[in-house]
């Protein structure tokens, strides 16, 4: 599999695509996110190696590649729970690569996680209560005490679009594997974020859920015009939501482009789709 | 508290989209004051048990007044305490017993609702203890502005050593702390420039205390300060878990990296609850130099912190009663575990029993590993067990014979 | 159990047979299978990741579980291992074994090469295949044998020269492919009634991928094998039936060749090519354009 | 120069000692993630039972500690079947349960044997002095030293050559894939159990060879260094262990001395906090 | 001598109570173990063996502190809650020292046991003390050196209040006698003690007081040995319980005692009646089994000059002060100004080793010899 030497020529295309080829939004304003020669290598042994690209404001770009091709490891670069080993990452132009994980988060990144990451032994009520006090500001910790009744508010809003309003009381441990996946998204929305990343949203949810919580990325893409990172499996998901496509193998970036072109392309095929037919 | 909120979220959907212009979450959080419209869903309890429940709820308001009368109590009552209940012996040891009850809910806002594991507690109680003696003794301070100064040293202390000990996480965060406990007990030991007493402690100065917490009759009025304590501390830890911050302080618990991808930066939140608990036990410190009259550098010691976190274990970490359930019980028991090692009944058995049975640690090692074993989640937990138990679904589903898994972990 | 040496080398169906993908309900080896997974289902953290997975592995030769990617391959045979907590049933030859631990999984005389291929990177070569010796006397316990004799260092070396070559290596500097050798190394070590390897082929060379593919066909001769694949081409090669997975379901059972050669079932259920046609239309099934089309031709020795 | 010496000298075999304890208390962590904290129970009932077969059942010296080291064995075997192995699933609850066997033990020794210092039996052979560089440094300092050396070398060859060594080491990388080579990790979990119990009882033995005494709160006492030693050391390393017993020992016995206060302790919790701040995963780097 | 031959109605009278707070378990239960076995001895040898004064009984509730003072406190709260005018024991010197301020605060007697802190000297009008303080031990330290002119003292200790407190008073002293005093203080957690042990060597003192208390005790002899400062330093240290003897090891003829008591150090009557009483009661008399005598000794005279009654503490104390009676180790006396007890004591040599060691007296000093200085009394 020439994967490493076909794959720089693949990547760059990608991203020099990325500024004429981002979608519905305005094409002209500076990326939400740029990459620089992203990597991460544990103990010499490279995860993420060498990813470039930049995101275009209100763009979205789904991830697919093998497991272990390194979508999470990128994500967690991204988000600062790894520190990256090499090159630069800039959110609306700030260089945040040696940023916390908090501090990007205050800039507006926000992110689900492949495993439900919740807080089982608090209510749904209480996660979004916590997620807008973050929101608020470390100061609406202590402000919050007077005034915590207009995030009620925002806690209902964010119940009703995400369907969990009759859950609000429940510990978030006793919710079923769909519902915790809409309370991640809940968890997310609420604190507004600029930049979404989406770690396999549909990672255990059964088929029938699919389209709902489908539909629910699409609105919060579409109608909150939100900048949106997705890694996911179900390629029939992402496809109709998808801008650009992404394949990671290796830990490198293999193609970056429109859904069709990456889908055509032979060496996507061979690395990820394992077309041999 | 559903139907309220259906209606607005039209309007608010154009909320949201205009929060997106300003870029930055804290700006739009301001302007949705408009509508408060839903309640505060409060406690989630009420929600769920409703009529008998309300009614019971009143419990701890009758357990406090229960409390506070308690010295004009001559109810005997045998076994449980040595002499009538308002006795100064018994008040003596309800104090104490109460004083632990609230230390280690002081305690318990670390380690049952931050998840921090702190092996060093005492210092800060002993901090409290030694600071408000020494002011005494050696400033001339009179109690009232000693018991300031006391308490101001823990919550000093307890913000240094802190804001030191929480950048590491994990068993590191124990050992550090468990290594500056132990750095304060032996400088205690030591008796620096004869200012501690060392081993042998420094009783009170009778002159600078008031009168009335003086003397054996005014008993019931340090078992009421001690009341004062529990309720202030017990007050002071529901209200602030409750609070906003209470609730960073469980998402940190629950899972701490997720509290930073909203935002937040953990580290200030649990240097607040360190700070919180620490300004807590010097405050106990505080109750503990007017009950034994002195301070001993027993309350110094790494044994004192393993002492609190053996209360909270017994009585159920991060519950709302059970740390204090387990103060009570285990300053009880290791009070009253001592005349059960003396009894007449333990001396006569064979000396395969006596001699264990003799031992009140032994007794209480035992207890606390009896307690971990059999009852997981402490004595809080009981009921809930027990009713699960019976309602024969076993709440937190103990495996099926297929997760037998030996290691409980998966290749990464 | 070895009777059929060659019964990996089934000829590639040149016919279209019009086996109805629903039909999934009977595999089509006749003999009584060796592995037989009913209604297997994964939980992990709240997930529900396997909703009832049935499949057989037929007790000679190769034994492919397809799947697109996520679709559950991995998880199901973690779940066969007892490393991911798991109800339902798993017999192998009669025997229960989804309330057995790992370790005694393994003494039914399974031999296991995961999918990350599971190497101690801080042992050496020799080291990683001194622990997966089971000495004879091991299995005590495990109740049926499977197991006995001394491992078998020679086939091990005699595949893999370059393991004897590396045996002073820490397995951690190892390139993938030699890390891949060594996982499957061990999985021959010890006279197992079934291997189960996972994505061998993953993230090797062509070259590699071709002499991965050698082994296994060989290894097949002796042992069943249990193959999860992306690599259709080597599927094809060397397996006679397989099960696919969507969803963390079964979605199809059947013969492998069949369903390759069915064009439109091939799509729907490993997700190839069925949104996006193929920029040159359907390939013929017949013409591999991998790099990894040497393994086709290869020749396997007995 | 001599003080240096003698300093350097008894440093060490304050080091071995601390080695003797940690070496243990790292590998069960190591390979378990149990912080054990009745470590220093093992330790006492290594060093009690010593001093029954030697002062009571009238033992030499040379059989006493083999036996103690058995008896400390055999405990941290019962430790580990009856009190760890039900609880692998709630790694919490084994600390706390650990707590409970350190309160409980100690007590008991204070039960049966009284809680005065018991005299330990010394062997004339290693009560004597031996002279280094014009400093006097006893005999067993160097006992102490051997044993620790031989202890790590034993360990490392354990670790290095044998099966269950092995078995050890791929687990504390991957326990479940050491499982899914049909090796049976809860085993090899109580081997290391009873291998630290040993080598705490052995550290007991020998600990009353360097106290001349027994008390039933030894083992405790020296628990809390050994645990600042194992954290330094980098959690579950038995090098990184060794190496900072030996820098602990040396830095509070030159800190007792050359500080008027004795400052030899609080300089090791300095040490410790220092230390973590800048390398919050110990010397050896593994993750505490 | 006593009123009581009225045994017959001992039982008719109400009872007097006394409250014993002292260690039954814990780290120092040995000393509470003689403290008590010698209490009562001595209460039926002060009451003839009728264990009653005037015909009111004398009862005695114990109370175990485990050596913790706050359990302590608690205790004698309690004690003094149900009506005990007399609370004694304190085995520790941390509870001697809070017990004796509540004691005063509530106005009840206490005479604190085997505690050996000066600092409960003079405490407070209340508090008395039924055993020897660190400045009669060091006292008896000092008369082995004789003139003190010139000579060159070191005190070898730990660096705790214990360690300080001898250092401190060795220096008032000895220093006062024209001696200089200098210190080698170990940390009390130091294990390993050769450093120290080569430091006292090296100051080659004329005499070495080893002011040493805790379970590193034998390590210190041994490093002491092994060091050889034996060989030109005259070694002086306290003598502790028979249980100790052994740890000492090979230095043990080599060393020095001061000695508050020993099996049969005394030689008196009295001793002899002790002896006798705990050894028919299965006991065996050893260093602090004279405090408990002592104890039962002051509180039975003190409630018979009271006729029989303990309601009024200040008679009681009035009773006490000056009080001088034969006692177990010979003639003693509470002194009135601070409730010192002036008691002799002596001077031991140790003969065999190990297990075999067998102490005997040197020299007896008086109890004026042994006197420590007045202190005022605080309150
Ligand atoms: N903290 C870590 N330390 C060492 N290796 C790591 C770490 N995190 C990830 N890896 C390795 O990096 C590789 C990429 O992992 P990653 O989780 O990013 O894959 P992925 O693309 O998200 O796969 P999947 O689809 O299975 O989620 C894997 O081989 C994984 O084992
Ligand atoms: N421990 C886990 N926690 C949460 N989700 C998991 C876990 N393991 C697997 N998953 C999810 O379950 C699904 C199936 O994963 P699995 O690894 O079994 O797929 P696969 O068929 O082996 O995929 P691939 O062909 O890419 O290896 C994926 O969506 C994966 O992210
Ligand atoms: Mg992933
Ligand atoms: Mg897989």
């Amino acid at each position: 599999m020439p994967a490493r030497t076909t794959s720089t020529p693949s990547a760059s295309s990608a991203a020099s695509a990325a500024s004429t080829s981002s979608a519905r939004s305005s094409a002209s304003s500076s990326p939400v996110l740029r990459l620089d020669g992203l990597g991460w290598a544990v103990r010499g042994v490279p995860i993420v190696e060498d990813v470039s690209f930049s995101v275009g404001e209100g763009e979205f770009i789904a991830f697919i590649g093998p497991n272990g091709a390194g979508k999470t490891s990128l994500f967690n670069l991204i988000s600062g729970i790894y520190p990256a080993t090499h090159g630069s990452l800039h959110l609306d132009g700030a260089d945040i690569t040696a940023e916390t994980v908090h501090a990007r988060a205050r800039r507006g990144l926000g992110r689900t996680f492949q495993t439900s990451s919740l807080w089982p032994g608090m209510t749904v009520a209480d996660h979004v209560r916590l997620a807008a006090q973050a929101a608020a500001g470390p100061g609406a910790s202590y402000r919050l005490w007077r005034r915590a009744e207009r995030y009620e508010q925002q806690l209902a809003d964010t119940l009703e679009r995400t369907d969990l309003t009759h859950r609000a009381d429940t510990l978030a441990s006793a919710l079923s594997h769909g519902e915790k996946r809409k309370l991640e998204l809940a968890v997310l929305l609420v604190s507004e974020p600029r930049l979404i990343l989406l770690d396999e949203p549909m990672a255990g949810v059964s088929a029938e859920e699919v389209p709902a919580l489908t539909e629910l990325i699409r609105s919060v893409h579409r109608d909150l015009g939100r900048t949106v990172l997705m890694v996911e499996h179900h390629m029939d998901v992402l496809l109709g939501l998808a801008d650009r496509l992404a394949v990671m193998h290796h830990g490198t970036l293999l193609a970056l482009d429109t859904p069709e072109a990456v889908m055509a392309d032979p060496i996507v095929q061979q690395a990820y789709l394992g077309e041999a037919l | 508290m559903s139907a309220e909120g259906t209606d607005t979220s039209s309007t608010d959907t154009a909320t949201v989209a205009r929060g997106t212009d300003t870029g930055l979450a804290e700006t739009h959080c301001e302007h949705r004051a408009e509508s408060g419209a839903i309640p505060r869903t409060g406690d989630p309890v009420t929600n769920r048990w409703t009529g008998v429940h309300r009614a019971l709820r009143w419990w701890p308001i009758a357990l406090l007044i229960t409390l506070l009368v308690a010295p004009y109590s001559a109810l005997p009552v045998p076994g449980l305490l040595d002499g009538p209940l308002g006795s100064p012996g018994s008040l003596q040891l309800l104090a104490l017993c109460l004083l632990y009850g609230g230390l280690a809910t002081g305690y318990d806002l670390l380690l049952g609702r931050t998840g921090l594991l702190s092996f060093g507690h005492a210092l800060y109680f002993a901090t409290g203890l030694y600071a408000t003696d020494l002011g005494m003794l050696e400033l001339r301070l009179p109690f009232a502005a000693a018991a300031v100064f006391g308490v101001s040293c823990s919550v000093l202390l307890a913000l240094l050593l802190g804001s030191v000990s929480l950048r590491v996480t994990g068993i590191g965060f124990s050992m550090v702390t468990l290594a500056f406990a132990q750095a304060g007990s032996i400088l205690v030991q030591r008796n620096p420039g004869g200012a501690t007493g060392g081993e042998e402690g420094r009783s009170a100065p009778a002159d600078l205390l008031p009168s009335g917490l003086l003397g054996i009759e005014n008993t019931a009025n340090l078992y009421w300060i001690a009341v004062g304590y529990l309720v202030l501390t017990v007050a002071a830890v529901h209200w602030a878990v409750k609070s906003p911050i209470g609730r960073v302080w469980e998402g940190i618990k629950e899972n701490e990296r997720r509290v930073e991808v909203l935002g937040l930066r953990p580290y200030g939140y649990k240097l607040v609850a360190f700070v919180l608990a620490g300004g807590l036990a010097g405050l106990g410190g505080v109750v503990y130099l007017l009950l034994t009259g002195g301070a001993t550098p027993q309350a110094a010691t790494s044994d004192a912190t393993l002492a609190l976190l053996v209360m909270v274990v017994l009585g159920g970490s991060g519950t709302r009663w059970g740390p204090l359930l387990g103060g009570v019980l285990y300053t009880w028991a290791s009070h009253r575990l001592g005349d059960l090692a003396n009894s007449s009944a333990v001396a006569d058995l064979p000396a395969v029993l006596r001699v264990p049975l003799s031992q009140p640690l032994f007794l209480l090692g035992a207890l606390f590993v009896a307690v971990v074993y059999l009852l997981p989640g402490g004595l809080a937990r009981l009921p809930a067990r027990i009713r699960s138990a019976r309602t024969g679904r076993s709440a937190p589903a103990p495996a099926g014979p297929g997760t037998a898994h030996p290691t409980g972990g998966t290749p990464a | 159990m070895t009777s059929s040496p060659f019964s990996a080398q089934r000829p590639a169906p040149s016919a279209h047979s019009a086996s109805s993908p629903s039909s999934a309900s009977s595999p089509s080896s006749a003999a009584e299978p060796l592995l037989s997974v009913r209604d297997l289902r994964v939980v992990i953290d709240g997930l529900h990741i396997l909703h009832g997975v049935d499949f057989d592995v037929a007790p000679v030769g190769v034994t492919a579980l397809l799947g697109r990617n996520g679709a559950g391959k991995t998880t199901t045979v973690k779940a066969v291992m007892g490393l991911v907590p798991r109800t339902g049933s798993i017999r192998l030859s009669g025997s229960e074994l989804s309330s057995l631990p790992t370790h005694l999984v393994v003494r039914h005389g399974i031999g296991y090469a995961p999918e990350d291929r599971g190497i101690f990177a801080g042992l050496t070569v020799a080291e990683n295949l001194r622990l997966a010796e089971r000495a004879a006397g091991s299995g005590s316990g495990s109740g049926s044998g499977g197991e006995a004799g001394e491992p078998n260092y020679a086939l091990v070396h005699e595949l893999f020269p370059e393991l004897k070559q590396r045996a002073g290596q820490l397995a951690g500097t190892l390139s993938g492919g030699q890390q891949q050798m060594v996982a499957i190394g061990r999985t021959l070590l010890n006279r197992n009634r079934l291997i189960i390897a996972d994505e061998p082929t993953k993230g090797l060379a062509p070259k590699i991928v071709a002499e991965v593919a050698e082994v296994l066909a060989r290894a097949a001769e002796a042992v069943p094998v249990l193959l999860v694949e992306q690599n259709l081409a080597l599927v094809r090669r060397l397996a006679g039936t397989c099960a696919v997975l969507a969803d963390g379901r079964t979605a199809h059972r059947g013969d492998t060749a069949e369903l390759l050669a069915d064009e439109e079932a091939a799509r729907r259920l490993l997700g190839v090519g069925s949104r996006h046609p193929l920029a040159g239309g359907p390939r013929p099934a017949a013409a591999p354009a991998s790099p990894a089309a040497p393994v086709v031709t290869a020749e396997v020795k007995p | 120069m001599d003080t240096v010496v003698l300093l350097f000298c008894t440093g060490l075999g304050l080091g071995a000692l601390y080695f003797l304890v940690a070496s243990g208390l790292s590998l069960i962590f190591g390979l378990m993630d149990v912080l054990n904290f009745a470590h220093g129970a093992l330790l006492s009932i290594g060093a009690y039972a010593t001093w029954w077969a030697g002062a009571e059942a009238g033992l030499s010296f040379w059989l006493a500690v083999p036996f103690g080291t058995l008896v400390g064995t055999a405990a941290a075997v019962l430790l580990e079947l009856f009190l760890i192995r039900p609880l692998y699933s709630r790694p919490r609850d084994q600390i706390l349960a650990t707590v409970g066997v350190g309160l409980a033990v100690p007590a008991l020794l204070m039960g049966i044997w009284g809680a005065d210092s018991r005299p330990f039996p010394q062997p004339e052979l290693l009560s004597g002095t031996w002279h280094v560089l014009g400093a006097t440094v006893p005999v067993n300092r160097f006992v102490l030293v051997a044993a620790a050396a031989l202890l790590l070398l034993a360990l490392r060859l354990f670790l290095a050559r044998t099966r269950y060594g092995l078995i050890v080491r791929a687990g504390v990388e991957d326990r479940a894939m050491v499982t899914a080579l049909g090796i049976d990790v809860r085993k090899a979990f109580t081997l290391v159990f009873a291998l630290g119990g040993a080598a705490a009882a052995l550290g007991g033995a020998l600990g009353g060879l360097y106290f001349g005494s027994v008390n039933p709160g030894q083992g405790t006492g020296l628990l809390i260094f050994a645990f600042v030693v194992v954290v330094m050391g980098g959690m579950g390393s038995v090098t990184g262990a060794a190496v900072a017993s030996v820098g602990v020992g040396l830095v509070q016995q030159f800190a007792n001395y050359y500080t008027g206060a004795g400052l030899g302790d609080l300089s090791v919790v300095v040490l410790l906090a220092v230390l973590l701040l800048v390398r919050p995963r110990g010397l050896t780097g593994r993750l505490a | 001598g006593t009123a009581g031959t009225t045994a017959a109605d001992g039982g008719s009278k109400g009872p007097i109570k006394v409250g014993l707070v002292y260690s039954k378990t814990g780290p120092l239960a040995a000393y509470g173990k003689q403290y008590l076995e010698g209490f009562k001895a001595g209460l039926s040898y002060a009451t003839k063996g009728t264990g009653a004064v005037d015909g009111h009984k004398i009862e005695f509730e114990e109370q175990d502190d485990a050596g913790d003072p706050a359990k302590a406190v608690s205790a004698a709260k309690d004690l003094i809650g149900k009506g005990y005018k007399v609370l004694a024991g304190s085995t520790a010197s941390g509870v001697a020292l809070q017990v004796g301020p509540i004691a005063a605060q509530n106005k009840v007697l206490f005479i604190s046991g085997p505690a050996a802190a000066d600092k409960a000297t003079g405490l407070n009008k209340y508090t008395f003390r039924s055993g020897r303080q660190s400045y009669q031990d060091i006292k008896t330290a000092a008369s082995f050196i004789g003139d003190a002119k010139g000579k060159k003292v070191t005190v070898l200790a730990q660096d705790n209040a214990f360690g300080q407190a001898n250092v401190a008073a060795v220096k008032a002293l000895l220093g006062a006698e024209g001696a200089t005093v200098d210190q080698v203080l170990a940390p009390p957690s130091a294990t390993d003690l050769t450093p120290f042990a080569t430091q006292a060597k090296t100051a080659k003192p004329d005499l070495l007081f080893v002011a040493w208390a805790g379970d590193t005790a034998s390590a210190l002899w041994t490093a002491l040995n092994q060091q050889d400062v034996f060989a030109d330093t005259k070694v002086v240290t306290g003598l502790d319980l028979a249980a100790s003897y052994p740890l000492f090891g090979p230095a043990a003829e080599k060393i020095s005692f001061l000695n508050h008591y020993f099996d049969g150090a005394a030689g008196t009557p009295v001793e002899k009646a002790m002896t006798d009483a705990v050894t028919a009661a299965g006991g065996k008399t050893d260093i602090f089994t004279p405090d408990g005598f002592t104890a039962a000794q002051m509180i039975v005279h003190a409630v018979e000059s009271n006729h029989g009654s303990a309601d009024d503490t200040s008679a009681l104390v009035k009773a006490l002060e000056g009080w001088s009676f034969d006692g177990v180790k010979g003639k003693t006396t509470v002194r009135a100004e601070d409730h010192a007890l002036l008691q002799p004591m002596f001077q031991v040599r140790l003969t065999g080793s190990g297990a075999a060691a067998k102490p005997s007296v040197e020299k007896t000093l008086t109890a004026d010899e042994a006197a420590p200085p007045v202190t005022p009394m605080a309150g």
